[in-house]
């Protein structure tokens, strides 16, 4: 493949994510409201509140420092440069080899470390409870995402994402077992990650139980508005993580016009059923005490590992 | 070799020899601090830079060896000067030098009379570590080995009159002590009784059956005591608060290493035939110590002790990595070892840099506010902005967060426990993915202590008056932390050069490197074994987020505007946002402490209802010194007693023993 | 043993009284007569080394006698005397083990001792062999006598007889030792009792009793 | 001529110093005196260097590379003790506990000590040895006393009669040396000669010798001060002035493990066994446990030394008991450190004593403070004798203990742990003493601390860099004793 058509594709799959991420959201919301009955804001809503949240002025507290300030976009940017890692349309991108498995959780600790520090900047009671639970449940979910990454880089003998999804996208279909503990546990570490119920309510400002929206209690206007972004740009990212690793198949190669299009119709309806089964999972699960978050992701962690020993057990 | 041209060695001795002049210097001109502080400290610096050039230098050179005239009659000093020496070399220059520049300014406003002293002390606490690592014989080893810990000893009792820093000095040369007796031992049995105790007769000695182990195990046990390895980390969380910042940098990030350098020295080198089996010990130790360290961290409210308490977890960090390079040794597989004594070895780097670094800025805070206590800091960024940026660093760096250093060796390390399906025996192949496990949780850990540090230290608001201002910290000051600063970004950002340096290392060693495709993938990416298996280029990282950062902000400009109001944060309705509402350090920990409550020993005090005056107040004891340490004490104390009954005063009763013993010794000879 | 010459038959004979001696040294309760013993005690090691020197015609062996004469029989008891009169310590010496187990004991180092000498006293080319024994248990029954006593003067008693026992063997076992060294241990002892002296009239004003056990107060705790 | 001055010269002292004792000028007189000795030993020590070992006036006095070294040793010693004494003993007098008759006792009976020590060390006639240790015992007692306190009393006391009756079961053993030795050598005179004995070792009574052996290492073993014939010691190093304190642990204790170590010598060549070594090594062995236990349960500053005194002295012996090139090498070097360092450390001691006015160690704190020369001296000092380098003591140690690793291994672990126990204790008791705030009252004198630093130097000297002669030096001695 020529680099430049690499570029181009690098270019389009990451200009493609980050554009349809708010309505990935807008398509769960929508979801969850019909299968709680409601009519539902539309799937385009998430677009109109960014771009309100654009328009208005920034009002930022006296004591806020210059950190503050800067988390949106960096968190911006971790989430960009994570959905341009994934394969999500084509394999073996030119930024694919930049980062592997691990380097993608340590982006996503990363981003979490900082968006915690701005919650704590202003000094206010509820950023730093947002904080300290949004560490708890980062460093819960961490091992768990990096045991569900290993089960699956310990099959293909590799950590970068391309090799893996290659290896388990073109290989004639066996049962591993191993990966269906992966993906359980994946399951359980997206949605804990991403600030979904059972964890955390995202339609909720509710003090007690709030967990990202406590930290992000301070930011108005375009910072609210990149944070929001990052954040359904960060499910996104999750979301394809989970369909690079769990059924990856109808992927293309960089460089394939064809086959480009099918992995577009392709990717199109993975994400409608991810979502919908996302919106299906909130509305028949209930959110939990924030202290039986570790036993969710212990079991979490649990699962992943056991995946990992049993592959080392049945599978080689 | 030609004696002309002047050799890595003979520099590195000559350069050590003159930071023990110039701690003397400063001893005789105790009466002129400012020359001390102005002249001595930054001349030792200078050294410690030369020191670093030679130990780079001596990466790439063939070993180099000389024999002092000093020593004992049978046994002169032998020094020797290898790849594995250089690169720690490099390690003690690099880190010492930001740390001497750091302390220029720091020990402005010391005394006269300690002042002196201290310069002594200080010098030659780091020429003895110089010495330690080019030392090639049992004795001149054990002569500086004990001599590092003894200056270093007199450094954490700079400050005597404090109860606790006596009982942390003794603590602290009472274990060292023991490990060295351990080491003793250890080489004692290396030698297995023919020869003398150069390292040469060391190597060469033939020991059979379970020697080796026991070797090891002597080994394991006197460097884990020095490196502050579970359970004989006691020691450090102690020390390290009680000496001056300077020095706890200088403990923290290089005298620990100085025992890992020990341990790979005689276990890879001197003992040589490793076997599977000693790395599992290693590595299980490892995973331990490691998680300990970072729980205990988490609970600590002392930033120095909190500190402390993380170099024993990374110490465990570098102990997994050098476990499994001596499993896959152990089992025959070179390359991966080499791969996980890469791993160790760059994180005992990164570790040095960004625990100086850390320890440099506990140091500015401590000076500048004169607070210890997370519980009583905050807001600090707006007083001490470039202490707080370069702390920053070091957290991101400590916190194993791409793109900084201490991500790269984590991650190697990861890489080398991936490695796993390469091992025969099903236990250890699964045993190895769950210290994996254990390293990904104490990394994730990390970062929430250092959140907690951050956020209470220098975010939010303030909770305590202060009497004035907080001084930014001088320039000599600065300079040192951003020196360490950019070595995070160096070793975070440009990793292959150092890795293939200690492939190098690794070659001298166990005569076994990286596969050349993975030297081979360039400059720009780090590439351990093969670029399908991983890579990771965190150059590109930072520039697209570096990139997409600007060009978010741009376009937000440009599309839209970019105006701002000021106002107080919103108070949910509840009008007085006093400091009181943040959370406390204590505070920040507590879902760990819940979580985690086994592992703790919590006394706490809570208030009644009826309390007129209520008070909180909770203790976390390390739970060791009620399991390992207390017992031994009561065993000696006991002892004691009862030889103490030997000897109750009365004449008759002694008289008795020497007549008794008289029969004794005449009934054996018959 | 039929056929010994007089001469050795004398000495096994004194050696026999010295043992005796020894054993009534060792019961005895009251110090004057202590001493008065001492002094036969001492009075027996001259007619014993005198025995020696006639039959062996070793003439220094004379001088040792006659110093032993001078110091141990005449010197030593008018000194003993003079300072229980001076610091008048009469009365009877209480002991710590009661007189029937000490002599028990006694007779078992009595024993031991002969077994001990037996295999050195048939290589011994002396006329004396059998005595080696008989001085070892002389020795040993002082030993045995300090340790009972309670009183710093029956200590001091029991010290010189132990110094008897050893000057027999040194006259009976071995002819003597060289005069030079002879010198110097006759010099040790006059000192030693000085000192013995100096110390009684100290402990004597510090305590106002000679009972030792005022002196236990230096013990571990 | 030399040999008539290292020993004329104390005699001649003692006699003075009996009469002019209290002048005024009597410490100068005394440390005058000590010089000349020091000088005099020099030159004897040098003529052995260079023309071997001599024997002297019909072979009473035989001087090799073995004891000459000790007389070196001895007569250093105690001419630093001497100049350390003229302060001490001052400021004693100023603070009334001493009278002037006292003095002059303690003077002429310093000078009368040195004489003996050196004559035992000096002689040839093992009969004569044992005179000398029974004399320096009889000079010392009253020094001990020299307080008149009911302590001092009690401790003198049982110095003397332990001491005494130790003594008593050596001249026993002596005898029956000589019962043996005359079988070979005849009656007379030779017969007690180290020399001749030395010659015909081979052909002694085995049984009579091992008989003797014992008598002779339970009596100058108690002088040694091996458990469990120590009880004496720490009461006498506790109670008397402490340059006496300084000489009884630094030279005498070595005198006495002098006298062992020749009566081993024989002893081992008629038996041709291990047993006496064997004997040593046990005692040894014991002395330095029993010690590092007690060692903990110390309130009185000068009582800890003491016991640490008792463990090095276990150490040497065990040293010499193991026997053998490097061994022995290990003992000598170890007992050279050792009087330099415990001498030392006695001295500050003294000082820091007088300084806070008493000897409990609970009382004495932050030196550092009060005088810095007093506590770094006596915190140098701990920490060299604890062993730790670069001090000389490490260098012996480590010597010693690779030697017991492959002659001895079953032993190490139990010297090691000794080690371990002696350091916490002495350890955690010094540093307090040292550190902290401080309680102390200004000296009436000003204390005399070279001799503290100039001892401190030469032990860590001997750590880094042992100077060829003197290592060669101890070689032939190691020779001489195997």
């Amino acid at each position: 493949m020529s680099i430049t058509s690499g570029i181009v594709f690098q270019v389009l799959q990451s200009v493609l994510v980050v554009l349809i991420a708010p309505l990935m959201l807008g398509w769960v919301n929508q979801c969850r409201a019909w299968l709680q009955n409601r009519s539902g804001a539309g799937i385009w809503q998430p677009y109109q509140v960014l771009n309100k949240l654009f328009h208005k002025d920034a009002v930022l507290a006296h004591n806020a420092s210059s950190l503050f300030r800067a988390t949106p976009y960096i968190l911006f940017g971790c989430m960009w440069l994570a959905v341009g890692i994934v394969p999500v349309l084509a394999t073996s991108l030119p930024f694919a080899p930049a980062a592997d498995v691990i380097a993608l959780v340590g982006l996503f600790a990363l981003a979490r470390v900082f968006v915690s520090l701005a919650g704590m900047d202003i000094g206010t009671s509820f950023g730093t409870l947002g904080a300290r639970r949004e560490m708890m449940i980062g460093f819960l979910a961490e091992p768990a995402m990096l045991m569900t990454l290993f089960t699956a880089s310990l099959i293909s003998h590799s950590t970068s994402l391309v090799t893996i999804v290659e290896t388990l996208a073109h290989r004639e279909l066996v049962i591993y077992p191993s990966m269906a503990f992966a993906a359980v546990a994946f399951l359980m570490v997206l949605l804990a990650e991403n600030a979904r119920i059972p964890i955390d309510n995202p339609a909720t400002h509710l003090e007690l139980t709030m967990i990202h929206e406590a930290m992000i209690l301070e930011y108005s206007a375009r910072h609210l508005a990149l944070v929001e972004w990052a954040a359904s740009l960060k499910l996104t990212a999750y979301i394809t993580i989970g369909i690079a690793m769990f059924l990856p198949w109808g992927i293309a190669q960089a460089g394939d016009w064809a086959g480009l299009l099918i992995a577009l119709a392709v990717l199109a309806v993975k994400l409608a059923l991810a979502g919908a089964g996302l919106a299906l999972l909130e509305t028949i699960s209930a959110k939990m005490r924030i202290f039986r978050a570790p036993e969710f992701l212990g079991t979490a962690f649990m699962l992943a590992t056991l995946g990992m020993l049993i592959h080392f057990l049945l599978e080689i | 070799m030609d004696s002309s041209i002047l050799e890595p060695i003979e520099a590195a001795v000559t350069l050590s020899v003159i930071w023990i002049g110039l701690g003397v210097i400063g001893l005789a001109f105790m009466r002129a601090p400012r020359l001390i502080t102005r002249a001595v400290f930054p001349a030792g610096a200078l050294v410690s830079l030369a020191l670093a050039a030679t130990g780079l230098w001596a990466i790439g050179a063939p070993p180099s060896a000389a024999i002092l005239p000093a020593g004992l009659p049978d046994l002169p000093f032998h020094v020797r000067l290898d790849a594995l020496s250089g690169f720690f070399l490099l390690l003690l220059g690099g880190v010492s030098f930001g740390i001497s520049l750091f302390a220029a300014g720091y020990f402005r406003d010391t005394g006269a009379t300690a002042l002196g002293l201290l310069s002594l002390q200080y010098h030659v606490f780091l020429a003895s570590m110089a010495f330690v690592l080019i030392a090639d014989d049992a004795y001149l080893f054990m002569v500086t080995w004990e001599s590092m810990a003894l200056s270093s000893y007199f450094l954490v009792t700079t400050e005597h009159h404090e109860e606790q820093n006596r009982k942390a000095g003794f603590i602290y040369l009472l274990v060292a002590h023991i490990g060295a007796i351990g080491i003793l031992l250890c080489f004692g049995v290396l030698h297995g009784g023919h020869g003398d105790y150069t390292f040469d007769a060391l190597r060469r000695a033939e020991l059979s059956g379970f020697w080796p182990t026991i070797a090891f195990l002597l080994a394991f046990f006197g460097f884990g005591a020095k490196a502050g390895m579970l359970p004989l980390h006691v020691w450090l969380p102690e020390a390290h608060p009680a000496a001056p910042s300077p020095v706890s940098a200088l403990m923290s990030g290089v005298m620990l290493k100085t025992a890992i350098y020990g341990m790979i020295r005689v276990i890879y080198d001197l003992i040589g035939g490793i076997r599977w089996e000693w790395g599992l010990t290693v590595l299980l130790f490892g995973a331990a110590t490691s998680l300990f360290g970072v729980l205990f961290a988490l609970m600590q409210h002392d930033l120095k002790r909190l500190l402390a308490y993380h170099s024993v977890e990374n110490i465990g960090i570098i102990l997994i990595g050098i476990g499994l390079s001596m499993v896959f040794i152990g089992s025959g597989h070179p390359v991966a070892g080499a791969l996980g004594l890469i791993a160790g070895l760059y994180h005992t780097l990164n570790h040095a840099v960004f625990k100086g670094l850390l320890f440099l800025g506990a140091g500015a805070i401590l000076k500048s506010t004169g607070l210890r206590n997370l519980n009583e800091m905050g807001g600090l960024i707006r007083y001490l902005p470039h202490t707080a940026l370069y702390f920053l660093i070091g957290a991101l760096a400590i916190s194993a967060l791409p793109p900084l250093n201490g991500f790269v060796s984590e991650w190697l390390t990861f890489q080398a426990s991936l490695q796993a399906p390469l091992l025969e025996s099903s236990v250890v192949r699964s045993l190895v993915p769950i210290v994996a496990a254990v390293l990904a949780l104490s990394g994730a850990l990390t970062g929430m202590c250092f959140v907690k540090v951050y956020g209470v230290a220098f975010l939010g608001q303030h909770r305590h008056e202060l009497a004035e201002k907080p001084r930014e910290a001088s320039r000599w000051e600065r300079a040192g932390m951003l020196w360490l600063a950019l070595a995070c970004f160096a070793l975070g950002l440009l990793p292959v050069f150092m890795i293939g340096q200690l492939n190098n290392v690794s070659q001298a060693l166990i005569k076994a490197g990286l596969p050349d495709e993975a030297m081979a993938s360039g400059w720009l990416w780090l590439v351990p074994t093969s670029s399908a298996q991983a890579s990771y280029s965190p150059l590109v990282f930072l520039l697209v987020i570096a990139a997409v950062f600007g060009l978010t902000f741009l376009v937000v400009r440009h599309v839209y505007h970019g105006r701002l109001r000021r106002s107080d944060p919103w108070d949910c309705g509840f009008p007085a946002q006093t400091s009181r509402m943040e959370d406390t350090a204590d505070g920040f920990g507590q879902p760990i402490r819940q979580i985690f409550a086994p592992v703790f020993l919590i006394h706490r005090e809570i208030p009644r209802a009826d309390d007129p005056r209520p008070v909180f107040r909770q203790e976390i004891e390390d739970r060791h010194w009620n399991w390992l340490y207390s017992p031994i004490a009561r065993l000696a104390e006991f002892l004691s007693g009862h030889f103490g009954k030997l000897q109750q005063g009365r004449i008759s009763v002694y008289l008795l023993y020497s007549f008794l013993t008289l029969i004794a010794l005449l009934i054996f000879l018959q | 043993m039929p056929s010994l010459p007089l001469s050795s038959q004398l000495i096994n004979l004194f050696a026999a009284l010295l043992l005796l001696l020894a054993f009534a040294m060792l019961t005895q309760r009251r110090i004057l007569s202590l001493i008065n013993l001492f002094a036969l005690q001492g009075f027996v090691l001259v007619l014993s080394t005198g025995v020696v020197a006639y039959s062996t015609h070793q003439t220094h062996l004379y001088y040792s006698a006659l110093l032993t004469l001078i110091l141990k029989v005449l010197l030593l008891p008018w000194i003993l005397h003079r300072l229980i009169r001076a610091l008048n310590v009469r009365w009877d010496v209480e002991t710590l083990i009661d007189i029937p187990a000490t002599m028990l004991i006694g007779i078992v180092l009595v024993i031991f001792a002969f077994n001990l000498a037996t295999p050195i006293s048939q290589i011994a080319g002396t006329i004396t062999r059998s005595t080696l024994g008989i001085a070892t248990a002389s020795i040993l029954l002082a030993f045995l006598m300090m340790i009972t006593r309670r009183k710093a003067v029956s200590q001091v008693i029991g010290f010189l007889a132990m110094e008897n026992g050893l000057f027999f063997a040194a006259t009976s076992a071995t002819y003597g030792m060289p005069m030079v060294v002879e010198l110097g241990i006759a010099l040790d002892v006059l000192i030693g009792t000085f000192i013995f002296g100096v110390f009684f009239f100290h402990i004597r004003e510090t305590f106002e009793s000679l009972d030792i056990h005022h002196l236990e107060k230096l013990k571990e705790r | 001529m030399e040999l008539l001055l290292v020993l004329g010269v104390p005699f001649a002292g003692g006699i003075v110093l009996a009469f002019w004792g209290h002048r005024r000028f009597a410490p100068e007189l005394n440390s005058g005196m000590s010089l000349l000795t020091l000088l005099a030993a020099v030159g004897l020590t040098a003529r052995i260097i260079a023309d071997g070992p001599i024997l002297v006036w019909n072979e009473t006095f035989f001087v090799d590379s073995f004891n000459v070294f000790l007389v070196a040793l001895t007569a250093f010693v105690a001419f630093t003790t001497s100049l350390f004494s003229r302060p001490y003993m001052r400021i004693e007098l100023n603070h009334g506990r001493l009278s002037p008759n006292r003095l002059r006792l303690y003077h002429s009976m310093y000078q009368m000590f040195s004489f003996t020590m050196l004559l035992a060390l000096l002689t040839n006639n093992v009969g004569i040895l044992w005179v000398a240790m029974e004399a320096a015992t009889l000079t010392t007692v009253l020094l001990v006393s020299l307080y008149r306190t009911p302590a001092s009393l009690e401790a003198a006391w049982k110095y003397f009669i332990l001491c005494g009756v130790g003594i008593a079961q050596a001249l026993f053993g002596t005898i029956l040396l000589y019962f043996a030795a005359e079988k070979v050598l005849g009656s007379g005179g030779t017969a007690l000669l180290w020399t001749h004995l030395n010659e015909v070792k081979g052909e002694l009574e085995p049984t009579v010798l091992g008989l003797a052996f014992v008598f002779l290492l339970v009596g100058y073993g108690t002088k040694v001060g091996l458990a469990p014939l120590h009880n004496w010691l720490p009461d006498a190093h506790a109670e008397g002035p402490t340059p006496i304190s300084a000489v009884l642990s630094g030279l005498l204790l070595n005198v006495a493990l002098y006298a062992v170590v020749r009566a081993k010598v024989l002893a081992e060549g008629a038996l041709g066994t291990h047993f006496a070594g064997n004997l040593m090594m046990g005692f040894g062995l014991l002395s330095v446990v029993v010690a590092a236990f007690l060692l903990s349960r110390q309130k009185d500053i000068k009582r800890l030394f003491a016991y640490s005194s008792i463990e090095h002295m276990g150490l040497m012996t065990f040293a010499f008991g193991m026997g053998g090139a490097l061994a022995t090498f290990a003992g000598l070097l170890h007992m050279t450190v050792h009087s330099l360092t415990k001498s030392a450390i006695f001295f500050a001691v003294g000082h820091a004593a007088q300084k806070s006015g008493t000897q409990v160690m609970a009382d004495i704190r932050g030196l550092i403070d009060s005088n810095p020369t007093i506590g770094w001296g006596l915190m140098i000092g701990s920490l060299a004798i604890l062993g730790t380098p670069p001090f000389g003591v490490f260098a012996s140690e480590f010597l010693l203990l690779t030697a017991a690793m492959h002659q001895q291994p079953w032993a190490t672990p139990f010297l090691l742990a000794a080690l371990g126990v002696a350091f916490a204790a002495i350890f955690g008791k010094v540093q307090p003493m040292v550190f902290g705030t401080a309680t102390a009252k200004r000296l009436p004198h000003p204390p005399a601390l070279i001799p503290v630093f100039v001892h401190l130097a030469i032990v860590l000297l001997l750590g880094l860099y042992i100077p060829p002669y003197l290592a060669e030096w101890y070689r032939q001695a190691a020779a001489l004793i195997g």
